[in-house]
């Protein structure tokens, strides 16, 4: 064991994980994180917390994991690069681990100017593959960045990193996600899937390469609202493509809310017979609470109950 | 081949500050001196002697408007950075009488050279330097260098991610790479799909396996205060 | 009575604003009286700095006188001298004087009547507008365009 | 006022002209320069003269017509003394300006020649495409150069296509060109042989027929009486084969009423398509190497037609026929002699006296920005070495720096790089600086 985390162990023992995105309050309202977990409690095996995503201003992702944990789930806290630099990052990754954390996401950010502090400074100190380093090293060698300097105690984590096979240039994907490898991630969540052609084709890519042999990958689905929604991510979000196949069939739907959970809990049991597919990493935008309903739609119940660590409290 | 530029200065990109924002700074002032300069911004059309006559030109009217006249003596210097210019330009400061201030409109740099031998006449910049870059069209210009003092352009064939990527990766492309073009702007190249694309005519793929450390960022931030060349062997 | 002539500056290209110029006069057309002619090679010489150091020196408007579009004896002369105005007109307006008294007019050799009645229409626009406020705050007296009866 | 006779300069003239393109165009040109004295070096891409008036001006209704002139002017072009011919060869470099051009030209062999012409006249033509999209795949189908070619073999004995006798013809328009004047006229006049030598049927298909050419009403009425059959037709006609023969289906036009059209059905034993007519690609490489300014859709000079038929942005570069835009051969032997005769004249006095107005370069204050020669319509500035004082004492560069250079010889003396200067490097030469300089200073 790694770090030990309900995931790593769900991981471990050959189960096909499920996890969800909880995005935290835009204030001190820590209501808004029970409600989301409430939805959440059963149907999953971590919450995935995010760190100011689209650099809109939000409770920090470590304060709101802790208040996961203290809710009763597991969190995967979200890391980017974006607002800190490596001095920063390395304090809250302590404090993290002393909080009970065990997963973490490094992830580049959002640009700070989609959010709504435009004028600020980004850091970038490092990237996305760098943290992943970083992170590593100090859980590995129980070292900070670089440097000799050995840490007191022992920082447990289970390193995640995104991937993202609808981006281009396309055939450097797969081998970015490789480079995440090489520098020690230990599971990887997609963005969400539309194109299942092409994701079917990265899979290969990444299997050429041999990385599903080393990291657990996670496929990323985001049930589609309506066809307007569908329409608006397909035309508006860089590194999303929407077949308008599927756009179609949400406009000719009765009930388009409902189409797109169908479509959901088909893409999820087509996504489970790929080969290097160990989980789904479900993201519903504020809608967390059908979040139960497509994993049971999915026959993804009940969660595996993972034998806990003597002694360890998750 | 011909040697073509022999006048090597001409990297710096700079742009007029808005004239609302020189008149609040002129405001003290009666007379001034306006110096342009004769390098980069002269090449990006932004403090050369046409700039500084129609510069001159407006302020002379905005001040009238308002009823208190500025008295405006012009000049453009081949450059203000050495220190041999600058002193020219202090001697032109002492001779003419009543020269209160200068604006300048060369680079930060020229500023701050003119304002080391000016001692008792404000500088007033009349540009804001923006960056170190290359003519993308003619009246188009765009960043190239960020001068962090630790070349990686032999890595990432000759494109610059640390200038050019918005969120300065260096193991390649965000997720928000889509067709060639930065997610940010539908005008922005993506700097990765440059590289990738240039390294792929190079054959030189492979360059993108490697992981790229965590950058010594110490090359560009103020770890020993502003930055200094010295070349022992040119000292005088 | 004192009446406001204004003063008009028209930068004439050679190869458009001059014969139509010289058309107007051959016509025995009325052109404003306050009027100064210069004629450019090409409507492409007329600098930035023509148009603010006519209005500097107390020129009431500027009109400069450019062949047709895409009809330039030179290709570009008509196009680069009408985004240059529309530069000189951005500035005037930061240091608060009306834009409107700089103007392009696309003209072909022949319109002689055109040259006469847009230099009216100018002056006319020009008397609404009124006199080059730089000129009225300097030196009202000196004004020539003040105080000439009509 | 300056002297201007003082401030004028002189630029002598070689009686030396290079032409691109021996085709219609580039051949009258050679052939009348040559025939006042002039030497010219005609150098043509392929390994023969003629270009396409090889595949459209085969036969001529009219005795004496402009292919006869085209061979006569080809036997002309090898015997006379004033011409050099280059074939295989094509022009991969050219430095300097009006009346002191070296051209680089390299033959196929790789072997390179450069000349010293005082002018560049550019006919390259243009090349066509056979298009046969839509069209089902049989022995029924062929193109106008096809048609010409088997009139003028064929003689007084009948018709025959793929061996057997040609007694219907249908010919479509408008589909393959936006500019149809080419095609009609080249369609008027196979379709009146076809009818009138070979008595065959024909028909012919159009849009809006244009007749804007030389005796383009004429060779229309002539056609009608003759008994060629028109159709207008809106929508792309239906194609498809019935036994060996092919069938064309369009609605009945002449009814206005689109409901109640009926069905037009034409068999014949041909399909006759124009080729689509496209720019030398070439064209655009050859652009940057002579600094000329690109017209739309990869054409020369084809945007300003007004000032610039014949003459180019430069001086001393001419472009003529079909380069610019498909033309009726008449046309561009209209053209071709305008342009020898302006060459001619240009040529003659031996000398070039530069215009009273020159733009001028003060070295000194040049800043290298490239603001001048990217913006000169003329193309009549570079950056050259100019050998004298530096005004950098500071940097020791010897005696030499570069600076932007105005050639007298190719300046208009237009002042839009005077205007554009972000240095004020830049005067114009002959200006009557007085009337100006009130707004100058």
């Amino acid at each position: 064991m790694k770090a030990g985390s309900n995931l790593e162990k769900v991981f471990t023992q050959g189960h096909f994980a499920v996890t969800a995105e909880l995005g935290p309050p835009k204030g001190n309202d820590t209501n808004v994180i029970q409600k989301k977990v409430d939805f959440l409690r059963g149907y999953v095996d971590a919450v995935n917390v995010t760190d100011n995503q689209t650099a809109i201003v939000r409770m920090s992702s470590i304060a709101a994991c802790s208040f996961v944990i203290q809710m009763g789930m597991e969190p995967v806290m979200q890391m980017v690069c974006r607002d800190r630099n490596r001095i920063a990052m390395q304090s809250d990754i302590f404090g993290a681990s002393a909080l009970g954390i065990r997963n973490i996401l490094c992830l580049t950010g959002d640009h700070h100017t989609f959010g709504n502090q435009v004028n600020a400074k980004n850091v970038h100190d490092l990237d996305s593959v760098q943290l992943i380093d970083m992170v590593r090293t100090m859980r590995d060698n129980q070292t900070l960045l670089g440097g000799e300097d050995k840490i007191e105690g022992e920082i447990k984590m289970f390193i995640g990193a995104a991937a993202n096979p609808f981006a281009d240039p396309f055939e450097f994907r797969a081998v970015r996600t490789a480079k995440k490898a090489d520098a020690g991630v230990d599971f990887i969540q997609t963005q969400c899937i539309y194109d299942m052609d092409r994701f079917k084709e990265w899979m290969k890519m990444i299997r050429d390469l041999g990385v599903h042999e080393k990291v657990h990958i996670m496929a990323g689905v985001t049930p589609l609202k309506s066809a307007g929604m569908a329409r608006y991510m397909a035309k508006n979000v860089a590194g999303i493509i929407i077949p308008d196949a599927l756009i179609d069939r949400m406009a000719k739907a009765q009930k388009g809310a409902d189409e797109g959970i169908n479509i959901c809990v088909e893409q999820i049991q087509e996504l489970r017979e790929i080969e290097g597919v160990h989980g789904i990493h479900l993201m519903a935008i504020e809608w967390e609470h059908m979040v139960g309903r497509i994993v049971e739609a999915a026959g993804l119940l009940p969660r595996p109950q993972v034998e806990q660590d003597s002694g360890e409290k998750v | 081949m011909q040697m073509l530029a022999l006048r090597s200065d001409q990297m710096i990109k700079a742009e007029q500050k808005p004239i609302e924002e020189i008149l609040t700074y002129l405001d003290p002032y009666k007379k001034i001196l306006l110096s342009g300069c004769g390098a980069c911004v002269t090449v990006c059309h932004a403090g050369g002697e046409k700039e500084v006559s129609l510069l001159a030109s407006s302020l002379k009217m905005a001040r009238n408007l308002t009823g208190k006249p500025l008295e405006i003596q012009e000049i453009t210097p081949a450059r203000q950075c050495e220190p041999e210019f600058a002193e020219e330009i202090v001697e032109i400061v002492e001779k003419t009488e009543g020269v209160e201030a200068v604006l300048s409109l060369s680079c930060g740099i020229g500023v701050q050279t003119l304002a080391r031998f000016l001692t008792k006449t404000p500088v007033i910049p009349g540009v804001n330097t923006v960056f170190m870059g290359e003519t993308v069209s003619h009246g188009v210009w765009e960043e190239r260098c960020q001068a962090c003092g630790n070349c990686l352009l032999e890595r990432t064939g000759g494109v610059c991610p640390i200038a050019r990527c918005s969120k300065q990766l260096l193991n390649g492309p965000c997720g928000g790479s889509s067709k060639g073009k930065c997610e940010i702007r539908q005008e922005t190249d993506c700097a990765w799909q440059l590289i990738y694309d240039r390294l792929k005519s190079l054959g030189q793929l492979d360059k993108l396996r490697e992981v790229i450390p965590a950058k010594n960022w110490g090359t560009e931030s103020r770890d020993k205060g502003p930055r200094r060349i010295v070349r022992e062997d040119l000292k005088i | 009575m004192l009446v406001f002539i204004p003063k008009i500056v028209a930068f004439c290209c050679e190869q458009s604003g001059v014969p139509a110029a010289e058309m107007a006069e051959t016509l025995k057309l009325s052109v404003p009286a306050n009027l100064e002619i210069v004629p450019v090679p090409c409507a492409g010489r007329t600098e930035t700095l023509f148009l603010l150091k006519a209005l500097e020196r107390g020129a009431d408007g500027v009109i400069v006188f450019a062949c047709h579009e895409e009809n330039c004896q030179y290709l570009i002369g008509n196009m680069r001298a009408k985004s240059r105005l529309l530069y000189a007109q951005n500035l005037l307006q930061k240091i608060g004087l009306e834009k409107e008294r700089l103007e392009i007019c696309n003209i072909a050799t022949n319109s002689g009547v055109k040259f006469a009645e847009t230099l009216k229409d100018k002056a006319i626009r020009l008397k609404e507008l009124g006199p080059n406020p730089l000129t009225r705050i300097n030196d009202p007296l000196a004004h020539a365009n003040v105080g000439i009866k009509e | 006022m300056p002297d201007l006779n003082k401030v004028a300069q002189s630029i002598p003239l070689k009686r030396e002209v290079l032409v691109l393109g021996g085709g219609v165009s580039g051949i009258t040109i050679a052939d009348i320069l040559a025939r006042s004295g002039i030497h010219v070096t005609l150098v043509e891409k392929r390994k023969n003269l003629g270009g396409l008036s090889k595949q459209f001006c085969l036969f001529s209704n009219r005795p004496g017509d402009s292919d006869n002139r085209i061979s006569g002017k080809m036997a002309r072009l090898s015997e006379s003394p004033h011409i050099t011919l280059i074939t295989g060869a094509e022009l991969v470099g050219m430095e300097g300006h009006f009346g002191s051009f070296q051209a680089k030209i390299r033959k196929e062999s790789g072997e390179t020649i450069l000349l010293f012409p005082s002018a560049v006249v550019v006919a390259t033509g243009y090349i066509t495409r056979r298009d046969a999209k839509g069209i089902p795949d049989s022995g029924c189908l062929a193109f106008l150069s096809d048609m010409e070619r088997l009139i003028a073999e064929t003689g007084e004995s009948g018709l025959l296509w793929n061996g057997k006798p040609l007694n219907t013809v249908t010919f479509v328009l408008d589909q393959a060109n936006d500019d149809i004047k080419l095609d009609t006229s080249t369609v008027f006049k196979q379709s009146l042989v076809l009818r009138q030598k070979y008595n065959c049927q024909v028909y012919v298909l159009c849009k809006d027929l244009k007749v804007s050419f030389t005796s383009g009403e004429r060779l229309y009425r002539k056609a009608r009486e003759a008994g060629v059959l028109f159709f207008k037709y809106e929508e792309t006609p239906e194609y498809s084969l019935v036994g060996d023969r092919i069938c064309v289906a369009l609605p009945d036009n002449t009814n206005l009423k689109k409901e109640e059209q009926e069905k037009i059905t034409l068999l014949s034993d041909l399909l006759v398509l124009p080729e689509v007519c496209l720019p030398d690609p070439e064209a655009e490489q050859l652009c940057r190497i002579l600094r000329l300014r690109m017209g739309k859709g990869g054409r020369f000079m084809d945007d300003n037609p007004q000032f610039l038929r014949i003459r180019s942005n430069r001086r001393g570069v001419f472009v003529a026929g079909a380069c610019r835009f498909p033309q009726l051969p008449a046309e561009t032997l209209k053209e071709a002699e305008a342009a020898a005769q302006e060459i001619t004249a240009l040529l003659a006095p031996g000398v070039y006296e530069c215009g009273p107005l020159v733009a001028e370069v003060n070295a000194d204050k040049c800043a290298l920005c490239y603001t001048c020669p990217r913006l000169c319509p003329h193309s009549a500035i570079g950056i050259e070495r100019y050998a004298g004082k530096n005004v950098y004492y500071v940097l020791g560069n010897g005696d030499r720096w570069n600076a932007a250079r105005v050639e007298p010889a190719a300046c208009y003396g237009c002042g839009i790089c005077v205007a554009e200067c972000p240095a004020r490097a830049i005067s114009l030469r002959g200006e009557d600086a007085l009337s100006l300089d009130a707004y100058a200073k």
